[in-house]
């Protein structure tokens, strides 16, 4: 086992250094962050002391080791854009993004779990077919539509929710939270909602594919033979047998609903780091874009790690082959 | 059983579900529209000199200045909704079907080549598509529209990247699995050349889950070309893709005019959910755990 | 004294687009308490979908559409299915053909047995430990307290099979449906099993149904035999006296196939054609079109024939042995 | 009879992919290098021309493997593989087949059909890639191997879905003898059949040895078979042949203890109302991962004594056609 851990730490690293290298070098591309920054009108001298002072005049390789080391002293510079230090500002920014992210994985999974479990018990009934109609929606319809819709009709419409911000919020360990205000919670419904839609559609048909197939396996004949109820079936060998490939698109899909809340942010104005990415992307706000890709590859390598150790814990055959 | 190919015996059974078949002719329809959109078309939505700032954001129903009836209404530039619909329609199905295409020649090649290459070569190859896998389509294609830029073939990098490596992952599971099975042993051993065997044994049969994979994500591109367009990294503004087309419309949301993002976005819908239909019913019918 | 098991007339079919699938037609036969009884048969044949249908373990588009199964008198046919329930596993237990699909790789032997004993009522841990440390002694594993906590890719594929016969007989049924068994076993494990499985019947006085393709493995543990072809029972007897003696012309056929009991390199007689479909099946006898006996009185159905312990269905029955 | 099939010192090893950084790992001392099966080891082996021979073992003891060195399907990771003195296969690191006078006929015949081709296109695509017969001529070539395999003509341009499993292990049949080979390696071509469907293939490869006067290599677990067929019997545990000779007087009086064994749990027909029509051998297969040192056999062995554990037994002769791998053989 510690062999094992070993090995995962220094696959992760490499990882960490190939998406750095990738980073860098594919930020660099980007147009000329000089043009941003500086005004056209302005003076060459002016021009020349604003590339000395970001280092833009030093090659590459070396921009590279500069930039390693200050990550290493978890310096990622300041924003062209905000001027002020990047890991700050996405700091700052960062819990409303993971409160979002997590109420819609969350949400997702512990309703799409259930519902998938039974579309795939009866696959037949009217509920089945009523679940599997939504969930091809849901895996169908973009993000940013619905999300359109959303507001049109629970804000414009009917006007019962707010259509953007972040509402009241309360300071928990020096971070602000929506979720423990009624009017955070009332501004997170729909974005959260709308976030989650997505992930919903997927767990159902996930869940349902996997409890699908297993019904008809020896093993739950075996367990039916046996006498045991359609409950104890359900909740002990179905849930447990499932769990292994939710467990992996729950960690997966964390990932990419972080991703994917550039899109709900963009909409419902709720200022998370999705929000940041893209206008610093519009605005070629470099070090902010590096520093979130390197953020979001850590975060990807922590998940994935974590997968790893959940399925050891559910798959005592995984526990004996790295043993 | 009759006397059937194998691939008439898969339509017949794809046949009998209805749902499938329906959203089938629902694919061939829009495909159809789309591909003739200049003639069934009202208006040439891309001729801006046409364009009447008079009838701009008009209701559905509407008789606008050309003197023929808006059904869709108007958008911020006056153009019929519903000429830009089925243009639109045209430039994502475009869009996603050559992105598809080349992501799936990508992807499949370098699937179907780790497989056979095996080693250290295909543990590299998987390694590298794994870890892209797990990164979200959407963030890689954001940040190469950014890095690439405006422009048609920039935004088909973007797919395509985003895409390629679900076609290798399933090309190199297919045929890693072909090459295990008993009738490729029974042509290498006749002796007959690998190449061969590859192109008319293994190949063949490694294409019915690429094409369940190329269907899905065909859709995916289209969604994903909206999507995109819609956060402004798309395709130049002079001619609308769907995911403009609702992008443009969103600040007009807030003021009750919901048809200028409504129904580009149900357009979208109902060619993304119908292919997504068909893709689902192909992957049941190929699934073999589901099979008594 | 009343049979344990009786079944009547047991008809089971599957609704297919090919058509309706008679997988089991008009299947009667008795097991008496302690009996074990073979139940042979090709593929096809319907012996699996008949152990099958007599624990109401028939999934959709399967169904039962006929007959009467009673087991201690009880009818399990349209029971409802709170009772069915409580009977599998307590007065009726099946074992799988493959154990290395049966058991829940996730679970414990131990946790996997004590599902079995809480869906029969077990409350108590410790009884419960010890019931199961008792049948997995039973069924020949070394060490069980220490098994318990095994997980059952930790054993090999004998003992898994040891350990699902262990489950079967944790609630002591009365009656033990063992669906091929040791098919997918070694043939030196498949003594071991076979041999256990005979003084376990012995010893506990469980009686069972053998379903296999193997007439020298049922031959081996059955006292009494029934060939099946084509969903129907053709012939039924002490398994000696109809291995020895078959009265209907599929039984001798099969015989005759094996290679066992044939002059080395010499041509084995074989029945000609092959298995028919299910869908096409017309009404008279299945097995006429490979019969050599065959006559025009076979496009009937033949009623069942009576002789003392033996009972067949066909025309043109092989004459007894003086 | 002449020699035409030759092992020599033929050994397979299989070990477990390892992935990248499990290499680098391994590389730097950090994790144990992937497990390694020795699935045949060191075989030597003849078969005559024109001679059945039956190569029997219980899972997991190499018959499969050592069938697939003599088609041609796997190369030996040591020792040779020789066809009428020359390589069944090339050398190199990626080593081809070079011969097509050995053919090969696999166990599940579902899977050993392309679901893609006609059977007619499937039995003439070797022959016309070989130059065998012209295209022009495959047609009438094709009958005339689907009829020597008691199918009818018209099934020709039928896909295998369309068959019976018996049905296709004919067309398999087909398709191997249609390479013209001198050698036929059958990996238990009856063991998925129906017990009135294995009659009649067994049937079927009487027949066609004697008319096509073909070599065969016959794997099974079913000894009844292999009495029937073959005229030879080797017979395996753990990928060490432990005896061969004659099928009839190896199974009716075998050397080996194993070979007594397995002899004796195969259960027979009980006419005779012997009720111990079989005996059990005790204890588990050991896994081939790691085999018990010495005589693999010696675990379960009533007979092994110590020398068992400290040395492997090598195959001997025993007269002039046996030969067993035992230091304490049954004597009668």
């Amino acid at each position: 086992m510690p062999g094992y851990a070993l090995q995962r730490l220094a696959q992760a690293i490499i990882v960490m250094m190939v998406i750095s290298v990738m980073v860098f070098a594919g930020v660099h591309a980007v147009g000329n962050p000089i043009d941003v920054l500086i005004s056209p009108d302005a003076t060459q001298a002016i021009r020349e002391q604003a590339i000395r002072a970001y280092g833009l005049d030093q090659p590459l390789w070396r921009q590279y080791l500069d930039f390693l080391g200050r990550l290493a002293r978890g310096d990622f510079g300041r924003s062209f854009l905000y001027n002020m230090p990047v890991l700050d500002l996405i700091a700052s920014r960062l819990p409303a993004t993971l409160e979002l992210t997590l109420a819609a994985v969350i949400g997702a999974t512990a309703l799409g779990v259930p519902l998938g479990i039974y579309a795939g018990y009866r696959p037949s009934s009217i509920l089945s077919r009523a679940i599997m109609a939504a969930s091809i929606l849901g895996f169908s319809v973009p993000t940013f539509w619905i999300g359109l819709v959303l507001i049109f009709v629970f804000a414009v419409n009917l006007g019962w929710l707010p259509a953007g911000g972040r509402g009241a919020t309360v300071s928990v360990l020096g971070v602000e939270w929506s979720f423990l205000t009624l009017d955070g919670l009332r501004h997170l419904l729909l974005p959260a909602l709308n976030l989650s839609l997505f992930k919903f559609a997927m767990m159902v048909r996930l869940a349902r594919a996997g409890t699908r197939e297993l019904m008809l396996t020896d093993t739950i004949k075996f367990a039916r033979a046996a006498g045991e109820s359609e409950w104890t079936i359900l909740s002990r060998h179905v849930l447990r047998l499932i769990a292994i490939p939710i467990v992996t698109v729950f960690g997966l899909e964390f990932g990419s609903t972080l991703a994917f809340a550039v899109v709900t942010e963009t909409i419902f104005s709720w200022p998370g780091v999705g929000k940041l990415i893209i206008d610093s992307i519009s605005s070629l706000d470099r070090p902010v874009m590096v520093a979130y890709l390197m953020l979001v590859a850590l975060l990807f390598i922590v998940i994935n790690l974590l997968v790893d150790l959940a399925y050891a814990a559910l798959d005592p055959r995984l526990r004996a082959q790295h043993a | 059983m009759t006397g059937e190919a194998p691939l008439s015996a898969f339509w017949l059974e794809f046949r009998r579900n209805r749902v499938a078949l329906a959203a089938l002719g629902v694919v061939a329809t829009v495909l159809l529209v789309a591909l003739l959109a200049p003639l069934i078309a009202p208006q040439d939505p891309y001729d801006l000199s046409r364009l009447r700032l008079t009838d701009a954001r008009r209701p559905p129903g509407f008789i606008g200045s050309g003197g023929y009836v808006h059904w869709l209404g108007t958008d911020a530039q006056g153009r019929d909704l519903l000429s830009a619909i089925l243009y639109g329609l045209r430039i994502s199905i475009q869009m996603g079907l050559i992105a598809g295409a080349i992501a799936f020649t990508i992807g499949a090649t370098l699937g179907a080549f780790a497989a056979f290459r095996g080693g250290w070569v295909e543990a590299l190859i998987m390694r590298v598509v794994d870890l892209q896998l797990s990164f979200p389509a959407i963030l890689l294609a954001l940040v190469l529209a950014a890095l690439l830029g405006q422009g048609k073939w920039q935004l088909i990098a973007a797919l395509v990247a985003a895409q390629y490596a679900y076609f290798a992952r399933t090309a190199h599971g297919a045929a890693s699995a072909e090459r295990a099975k008993d009738y490729v042993e029974a042509a290498l051993s006749t002796p007959l050349p690998t190449p061969r065997v590859v192109m008319r044994h293994i190949l063949p049969n490694c294409l019915p889950p690429l094409i369940v994979v190329a269907t899905v994500q065909v859709a995916n591109s289209i969604a994903l070309e909206a999507t995109l367009s819609f956060l402004g990294l798309g395709l130049p503004v002079s001619e609308p893709s769907l995911g403009m087309l609702i992008a443009n419309g969103f600040q007009f949301m807030l003021s009750g005019r919901y048809w200028i993002s409504i129904y580009p976005g149900l357009a979208l819908i109902i060619l993304i959910v119908a292919i997504n239909l068909v893709g689902d019913q192909i992957r049941d019918q190929l699934n073999p755990r589901l099979r008594r | 004294m009343s049979p344990l098991l009786e079944a009547r007339g047991l008809t089971t079919v599957f609704e297919t687009r090919a058509g309706l699938l008679p997988a089991v037609r008009d299947v009667s036969f008795t097991v008496a308490a302690g009996e074990i009884v073979g139940l042979v048969g090709e593929s096809g044949s319907g012996k699996s979908v008949t152990g099958f249908s007599l624990l109401g373990l028939i999934d959709p588009p399967g169904r039962i559409a006929a007959g009467s199964v009673r087991l201690d008198g009880e009818e399990l046919i349209g029971l409802e299915q709170g009772r069915l329930r409580a009977l599998r596993g307590r007065s009726i237990a099946m074992v799988f053909q493959d154990p290395s699909t049966t058991l829940n790789p996730l679970l414990t032997i131990g946790a996997q047995m004590r599902l079995a004993l809480e869906a029969h009522g077990g409350r108590d841990a410790s009884a419960m430990r010890a019931r199961a440390i008792e049948t997995l002694s039973q069924v020949g594993i070394a060490d069980p307290a220490a098994r318990l906590g095994a997980y059952p890719h930790q054993f090999s594929g004998g003992m898994r099979q040891r350990v699902a016969i262990a489950i079967a007989l944790l609630n002591r049924p009365k009656l033990i449906v063992c669906d091929e068994p040791t098919t997918a076993l070694d043939v030196s494990i498949q003594a071991q099993i076979l041999s256990e499985m005979r003084d376990l019947a012995r010893n506990i006085g469980t009686a069972m149904i053998w379903i296999s393709h193997d007439l020298a493995v049922v031959s081996s543990i059955a006292s009494r035999i029934l060939v099946m072809y084509a969903g129907r029972v053709l012939e039924t007897g002490p398994t000696r006296d109809v291995l020895s003696a078959p009265r209907h012309p599929y039984t001798q056929g099969l015989l005759d196939s094996l290679p066992a009991h044939a002059t080395p390199g010499t041509a084995l007689r074989q029945i000609p054609g092959s298995t028919p479909s299910l869908v096409d099946i017309g009404p008279g006898c299945a097995f006429a079109p490979r019969c050599a006996r065959a006559s025009e009185a076979c496009a009937s159905d033949p009623a069942e024939s009576v002789a003392g312990n033996r009972r067949w269905r066909c025309h043109h029955p092989i004459a007894a042995v003086a | 009879m002449s020699e035409l099939v030759r092992l020599e010192k033929v050994s397979r090893r299989f070990a477990q992919p390892a992935g990248l950084t499990r290499r680098l790992a391994v590389a730097a001392g950090l994790s144990q290098p992937p497990s390694v099966v020795r699935a045949v080891s060191d075989v030597d082996l003849t078969i005559r021309a024109g001679e059945a021979l039956g190569l029997v073992g219980e899972s997991g003891c190499g018959k499969s493997t050592l069938g697939r060195i003599i088609a041609g399907i796997l190369p030996p990771s040591e020792g040779r593989a020789m066809l009428d003195g020359a390589r069944v296969m090339g050398e190199g690191r990626r080593p081809v087949k070079t011969t097509t006078r050995v053919q090969m006929i696999f166990q599940d015949p579902f899977a050993s059909l392309d679901p893609r081709w006609k059977i007619g296109a499937a039995i003439s695509e070797g022959p016309i890639a070989h130059g065998l017969v012209a295209p022009s001529e495959a047609r009438a070539f094709v009958v005339g191997w689907l009829q020597a395999v008691g199918l009818p003509p018209d099934v020709a341009d039928r896909y295998p879905h369309q068959f019976s499993g018996g049905q296709r292990q004919r067309v398999a049949i087909a398709r191997a003898l249609a390479m013209k080979p001198d050698v036929l390696v059958c990996d238990e071509p009856v063991a998925s059949l129906d017990v009135s469907i294995q009659a009649q293939i067994i049937n079927l490869f009487l027949t066609l040895r004697r008319e096509l006067d073909l070599t065969l290599l016959f794997i099974s677990h079913d000894l009844g078979v292999v009495r029937h067929v073959c005229d030879r019997i080797a017979i395996m545990y753990l990928g060490r042949i432990v005896e061969m000779g004659p099928t009839q007087v190896v199974m009716s009086a075998p050397l080996h203890p194993y070979a007594r064994a397995l002899l004796d749990s195969i259960p027979r027909l009980a006419l005779e109302g012997d009720e111990a029509a079989f005996r059990p051998i005790a204890g588990e297969l050991p896994s081939p991962l790691a085999p018990p040192p010495g005589c693999h056999f010696h675990v379960r062995c009533r007979r092994a004594a110590e020398s068992c554990i400290r040395q492997s037994p090598l195959l001997t002769p025993r007269g002039p056609s046996r030969s067993v791998a035992c230091h304490f053989p049954i004597e009668e």
